[in-house]
């Protein structure tokens, strides 16, 4: 069948159709991959890693920002995996420790646009302290936490967001120990932009994205997209496709959300999608500007 | 779950259902089948089913080229950067 | 058929990409030798980087004695159900070796005697689904080789088959059989 | 039991159950994972616990927490996680509180190759802490003797009150062999005893050679732990008097016990002024190369440690006296023969190394042997 | 003068009138400390930890636990010294991981009372990701969490408490870093209870150590105790009783808190003191009895 | 600059800012911690950054983190911060990622006693991160050397690509001694040079013996640094003709340049059948020790090691060559002394111990020299 | 800075400038001098002036017992356990 | 007086309570051998287990060429502040060497020849503050010993007094030498 349409159409392009080369200039988001790099990338079939991929790469070519001006630092897992395929400076670290190279690199570098990738164990499990504490320093830094709810990359073990009484490898019987609200913690810790959406509102993320990283402080984007290999396996949750669906019905804007009467919003068991902090803080790197002018001034 | 705060929702750009179909396809699909690895993810949520799975190839093709909006559903979606989507203009 | 080593044993080396199973199909095989054949057998794989999917291999040592170094030194048989697989791993089959390939993956191959068998188009014809292609390899290999009895394959399969899946498996390791004796006609 | 197809990382989990072991603590990684993930479904099976902690230095302290609390612990990782848990595992030291930690190893350093077999780790589990301290690790070479050292170590752990590393690697870890577990009720775990009233109860009496029984808490003896140095109750100080007594029994605990601790495989052949010292996977490699060669009509002896620290200091210096030469095969660029060219001498050492993951080859040994 | 006095009322008994036995008695509180144990004690002359101590022995004798169900973790620090004080069962760990033994201890001995006591630097700097995780867990424990607004210990570095702008031996040009907002981060993390008040209003710490010990899940109870010694001395705040002075006067309960009007709430510096979450949730250990009851069912 | 009486962590503090450190990340520890307190103080005068991190892992992480981005960095720590540590100092390792390390030794193990001495992470410093690695660490003596060594540390550092680690103890660190501090201007701190663009350049390029110059992030020379076995470039990969090279080059790193990295003081008295080997604190003693027994007409050479690792082989190897006898004293239970064992027998060390927070005194050393 | 919650203040059990003095003393206030590191929280805080600092011993000393009402502020305040009163029933 | 180690060397142990400023007076003495006197001069110091307070010690060696060993081997001279000090210390003092303290803090004397002069009290007396007693008792030992100059000792002790209280240190340096010429009477 599809041989057939293929030549009838003449729409879908094999690589010997297209030059790899070609390929990349085929779109802005294309041309800001590494052509140096392996494709397709190491992601199992239909997971929304990449698509977190393809909106952080549309809000930083929305903003106008320059490749060079761009360092991504991850930590461990799939979704820190992400870096590698883009052409900015890429930092991929120890597992859990990406905000705290991140810190590193913004003060020696406060000219520079520095985005953690963390999955969820990454940022909330091992790295959990780091997240608070560079909310609450302020560093000028986006942290993008792709929240697949359980360790994708060791195979599916429960992480701090596998809801209760899912499965995991290393909960046969269901999960007992309730997730993070990720947001409100870092809200509490600190952030000063704090957003969150899924790979199905692709386009919703590119926009929370470019906000987060246009935005003047510690920054979060919570990227909801499951794990369809480990954690949709093990809870019978179906293909990719099918959790991408599930991901568009069970969620609700904030605006929605607000409107609910108190009842119906304490029993609402659905995903809230949306912008949940934006205020002006004073990031770390300006605050130190001024400890460098006192100290240079001889005020002690 | 999450409290109030100051701050508006912002609007959703494009709704890929929001955009009805006219006639004639909008823009031009086109698949870089070395890097798709047949999710189906497109063909599934492709509002004018413009995408189609093809088991023997084990990955999408386009199979209603003259269908598509050009909502950009597919390309943003594709996880493997596999799709981009041309709009005429 | 089956060279020995010094130390005499049978190296079987079982590759494909992730998710075929062949994984899956090493410890099967290895089941087989030690549980329903009272041989000895030690079986280790490896994995690429993905995440899931990617180059994956099985490795298995039979034995009736002791079996020390646990993986394949040089293949006595080869089952490579990918090209990758095949580009990888062809060389270090002995010259007296078995290299089995599936006959619609593998299309560039070594120069060398390969025996060329429709593995995953038996699985699709056979059961419907592609996924009973491991199990179809076991049938060729065994059917092969003989390296462990027909009997013990089928018990150490259906041990493993998931409920409601033991026909479908029957049949898929069946066909491997029956493919194998084709090709020795 | 009947045979089973095994993997080793399953049978530390199944030699954890059998010891007495009711707590686990950890926090995934490869090639570790399995480790938990059986544990997470038989611990609970038996009233035990398990929990995934936030991370590694968690897991640790968990552990340590719990056998406080009376229950046998334990934790498994690799390479990263393990580097994670040493000041904790300073801490069982100081504070003598027996505890078993899997290291199963990968290739190093950092990230490395998560999914590559190394011996990479083994300096580490001597010294990857600060301060001087005593410290058991053992090094399994088959399934069955992962599930068999699993045993010993919770045993050891416990009479001498220490932490015990069972430093396996990816290769035995992820290997599957087919193997026949003896009835657990034939087990029967090291258990402590605390013969002291409430009243007279030292919790760290500095008698030297005794190890004095942990009492666990909640159960009427009241008393303090801690990492600072301590006197015989628990209290810190910073007295020597109190110090020096301290080190004496602490740094000698496993002095007169070494027969019970050592322990190694010998396979000496007559007349051999070759040997080759050998632990884990690797054992394994070299095993193969000794048959072939001794087919070969090559003579050579072989000693396998299953316990690399204490180092097996007597037997290989007994070795060395007996050979001209020693090939100490390694998946690392040469750590435990550092030890062996202190016993025998570094002229008398020919290392075979291989740090990239992939197993040393029988044909790498015997190029040694006979080259 | 004061012989004199002394003689003069004979009430103020030097150790040679109350042997020091008779003096662990005089009081429910003081026969809870150990007698084996050297007094007084190593802090500083008028730091509050001592305080806290006697507030929590209170709160521990008014519940009526026996000492022998009491068990007292430990960081490291000037609080961390607390536990060997006490006729408990003491565990003092390393610095940050407190809860983590405490964690590994509950669950060996659900039955216990196990309560972990910290200092700012202890429970939210190396250990704030432990102190998330467990109030995330849900374990039945309770965290005390002495705030001297520094780190005491190793001499008055600033820690994640020491307010903006003040002097600590590494912050000579002033602290930048914002301070943590313990208690909202406790409730959002998932805390089940969470009390603040200060060591100069002693009898309402001992209520709400009280009801933290007696809450079935995970409570912590933030107590203000400056340390003059180090914090004080470098921003010449004086001696301990100014710094016991500004904690009278620069606290306001949450009742007139909450009845503030807007602006005032926003502007007010003063520390809010009073319980700010009591809610109800399964604490883990009940949760892990569900588990070993469908193992132990053979459901999988 | 005039003299004055400095402390050993003051000048470490000085000695960074004389080698362009302009970072540091740290979390308070005795006794260190006036290394931090001083650079808080001084590096923003110079337009240089401080910062306080949660704890020792994020401080390690941040001051890879400024490297990469340019900023020469270092942390300070004691024992139990070291042990946090070793994780991403692995990561140092693998990424070469040049930085320093200072690790201003206490006793231990665990807490053990936080303002008393010891010379307990020896090992550790060589070994307490998992895998095979390269690892440099600096002695100092005297103040005046806390300074060089530290100036040293960042210049090896740069030119190798290597993380240093300054390992002195409580004793060098809090001493005060009269110091004249040579004029900042005099010191020419090593600087790395990127020569290729940025369409050539390869970040890791293994040619052997070579360490590539390291391009700071945002200047043009995108690429990928990881922690996993990487090629040229810095991408992953698992390929074995891409991971040999590396483990080729960047485990010899040090080879060819021995003589620059390893420094000794060696004080040889013509026909001394005895000899110490000694580095830090007790060095002192030793050298006290060293002047008595030659006063009573004893012979006695001494070898000082400034560099223990990569350990001095052939400087040690050489003096066993000469004498009968080596005197190894150390504020442990015997940890360099293994390495020199190795090096010369085992029977010709006489090893001198304390490991209880105070020095060895001379007259340890002399009853050694004596006996 | 925290918002609210749906539980209510506490009340504060004892506020010691509550009790007005009554006549002769109420308590008695002992003081176990060994311990006593002389901070001077209770001489301070002391509301009825019952404890004074003596310099010489550098530690608390009771110069009014009569005045004492039993308010506990110092026992409870101590930051050495060096204080109990004891109220006159 | 002040007896010579084997290396030409004088010992000095300065303890006493935390807070009493022993340390700072160890550094000083050091600071006035070093930088005025134009002697070596090497100073170490030990702390009890107490956040704060508790016992405490500094150690100053002096001597004219280099100084190895950086710790009190056995004292020249001692002194002691406090009871705890006296108690630990006295024992390590040479048969010949100087033992000096407080005689209002220290009341249980050890069997060998004591110098008992009132250092906090004279403190008090001259300048009403205790904590210059770490001052007097600098005045005391460099009277007694002219281990440095009184010169030295006394620009030491300028250029580390806070200002303001120059004249106040001044004052208890001398109380501390005054003290000895009425002892030498
Ligand atoms: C110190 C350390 N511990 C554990 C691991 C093993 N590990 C690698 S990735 C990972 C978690 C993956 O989950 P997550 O961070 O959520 O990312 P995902 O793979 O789901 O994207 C773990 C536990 C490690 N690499 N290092
Ligand atoms: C791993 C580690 N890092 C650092 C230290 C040094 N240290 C001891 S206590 C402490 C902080 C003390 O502050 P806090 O926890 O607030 O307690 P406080 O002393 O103020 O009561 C530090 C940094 C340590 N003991 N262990
Ligand atoms: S394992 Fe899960 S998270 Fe990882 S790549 Fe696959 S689908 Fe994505
Ligand atoms: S852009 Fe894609 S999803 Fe949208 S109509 Fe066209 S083919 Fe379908
Ligand atoms: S979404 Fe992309 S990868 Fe998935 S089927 Fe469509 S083109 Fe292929
Ligand atoms: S240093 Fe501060 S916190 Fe520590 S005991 Fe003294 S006053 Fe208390």
């Amino acid at each position: 069948m599809s041989e057939h349409i293929l030549t009838a159409h003449d729409l879908d392009v094999s690589e010997g159709q297209i030059p790899r080369e070609n390929w990349f200039e085929s779109s802005e988001t294309l041309s800001k991959l590494r052509k140096s790099k392996k494709f397709p990338t190491i992601w199992c079939s239909g997971c929304g890693i990449g698509i977190v991929m393809g909106a952080l790469i549309r809000a930083i070519d929305h903003l106008g920002i320059k490749n060079d001006e761009v360092a991504l630092v991850a930590g461990i897992g799939c979704t820190a995996r992400m870096p590698v395929y883009m052409d900015f400076n890429t930092l991929h670290t120890t597992h859990g420790r990406a905000l705290a190279f991140a810190t590193g690199l913004k003060i020696a570098r406060p000219d520079m646009h520095v985005i953690a990738i963390m999955g969820d164990g990454d940022a909330l499990a091992i790295g959990g302290n780091h997240f608070i504490h560079t909310a609450r320093r302020n560093l000028d830094i986006t942290a993008i936490v792709v929240n697949n709810a359980i360790y994708g990359m060791t195979g599916g073990q429960y992480s701090p967001t596998t809801p209760l009484d899912k499965r995991a490898t290393t909960a046969p019987y269901g999960n007992i120990e309730p997730p993070f609200p990720v947001c409100e913690l870092a809200i509490a810790a600190g952030a000063t932009y704090v957003a969150r959406s899924t790979v199905y509102h692709a386009l919703e993320l590119d926009k929370f994205l470019a906000e987060a990283i246009a935005k003047d402080g510690f920054s979060l984007v919570e990227a909801m997209s499951y794990c369809h290999t480990t954690y949709g396996r093990l809870n019978k949750f179906g293909k990719a496709t099918d959790m991408m669906r599930s991901l568009k019905d069970n969620t609700i804007t904030k605006t929605a959300y607000d409107k609910l009467p108190p009842e119906e919003r304490a029993s609402n068991t659905k995903f809230v999608r949306g912008m949940f902090c934006n205020i002006d803080r004073l990031p770390y790197t300006s605050q130190y500007d001024k400890v460098i002018a006192r100290a240079q001034g001889g005020a002690q | 779950m999450i409290e109030a705060t100051t701050v508006e929702q912002p609007n959703i750009a494009n709704s890929p259902t929001a955009q009805p179909a006219r006639k004639g396809p909008r823009g031009q699909v086109i698949i870089y089948a070395k890097w798709c690895k047949g999710c189906q993810i497109c063909v599934e949520f492709c509002p004018m089913g413009v995408l189609a799975f093809a088991q023997d190839l084990d990955r999408a093709v386009v199979v209603a080229a003259e269908k598509c909006t050009a909502c950009h559903f597919c390309d943003t979606h594709c996880p493997d950067l596999a799709i981009v989507v041309k709009r005429f203009d | 058929m089956t060279a020995k080593t010094d130390t005499d044993r049978t190296e079987i080396r079982l590759a494909g990409e992730g998710g075929q199973g062949m994984i899956l199909a090493g410890i099967v095989l290895a089941e087989a030798a030690a549980i329903y054949d009272n041989k000895n057998a030690v079986q280790t794989q490896s994995y690429g980087p993905e995440a899931r999917g990617g180059a994956s291999k099985a490795e298995v040592i039979i034995a009736n004695g002791e079996i020390d170094h646990p993986e394949v030194i040089a293949a006595d048989v080869l089952i490579a159900l990918s090209q990758e697989a095949c580009d990888k791993y062809a060389a270090n089959v002995k010259p007296d070796g078995l290299l089995i390939v599936d006959e619609d993956q593998v299309e560039r191959l070594p120069n060398r005697p390969v025996i060329r068998v429709p593995v995953s188009k038996l699985a699709l014809d056979t059961t419907g689904k592609a996924i009973t292609a491991n199990t179809v390899a076991l049938g060729v290999l065994v059917g092969l080789t003989g390296i462990v009895s027909r009997q013990a394959i089928e018990k150490a399969i259906m041990a493993r088959a998931p409920k409601g899946t033991e026909e479908m498996n029957r049949k898929a390791l069946e066909a491997g059989f029956t493919a194998i004796e084709r090709l020795a006609h | 039991m009947t045979i089973k197809l095994m993997q080793g990382n399953e049978a530390i989990g199944m030699g954890a159950i059998a010891a007495g072991c009711r707590f686990y603590a950890g926090y995934p990684i490869t090639p570790s994972t399995e480790v938990a993930e059986i544990l997470s479904r038989e611990l609970p099976k038996l009233g035990g616990k398990f929990i995934q902690m936030e991370d590694e230095i968690a897991s640790m302290a968990a552990i340590i927490g719990a056998r406080v609390g009376g229950l046998k612990s334990m934790t498994a990782t690799s390479g990263p996680g393990f580097s994670l848990m040493q000041e904790n595992l300073g801490y069982a030291a100081m504070a003598e509180i027996p505890c078993v930690i899997v290291n199963v190893q990968r290739l190093g350093p950092s990230t490395g190759q998560p999914t590559a077999a190394s011996q990479g780790d083994v300096m580490q589990a001597r010294w990857g802490t600060h301060g001087d301290h005593p410290m058991i690790a053992l090094t399994p070479v088959t399934v069955r003797q992962s599930f068999d050292l699993t045993v010993k170590a919770f045993n050891l752990s416990e009479k001498f009150r220490t932490p015990v590393i069972l430093l396996t690697d990816e290769i035995i870890g992820h290997m599957r062999e087919p193997v026949k577990l003896p009835a657990f009720e034939t087990i029967h775990p090291y258990e402590q005893v605390v013969a002291d009233t409430p009243e007279s109860y030292k919790a760290f009496r500095n008698e030297p050679g005794d190890v004095p029984p942990m009492a666990p808490f909640g159960r009427g003896y009241r008393y303090h732990i801690t990492g600072l140095f301590h006197d015989e109750v628990g209290f810190p100080t910073q007295r020597l008097d109190e110090i020096d007594p301290w080190l004496e029994r602490v740094n000698h605990k496993f002095d007169r016990h070494l027969d019970e601790i050592i322990m190694v495989e010998s396979d000496f052949q007559e007349g051999a002024k070759t040997a080759i010292v050998t632990y884990g996977a690797t054992a394994r490699s070299a095993r193969h190369a000794l048959k072939i060669a001794r087919q070969r009509g090559l003579k050579v002896s072989m000693l396998t440690l299953l316990t690399i620290w204490p180092f097996p200091e007597t037997q290989v210096e007994s070795l060395g006296d007996q050979v001209d030469r020693i090939i100490v095969p390694e998946m690392n660029l040469g750590q435990l023969a550092l030890e062996v060219e202190r016993m025998v001498g570094r002229r008398k050492v020919k290392r075979v190394n291989r740090a990239n993951g992939e197993m040393v080859t029988p044909q790498m040994i015997l190029d040694a042997i006979e080259g």
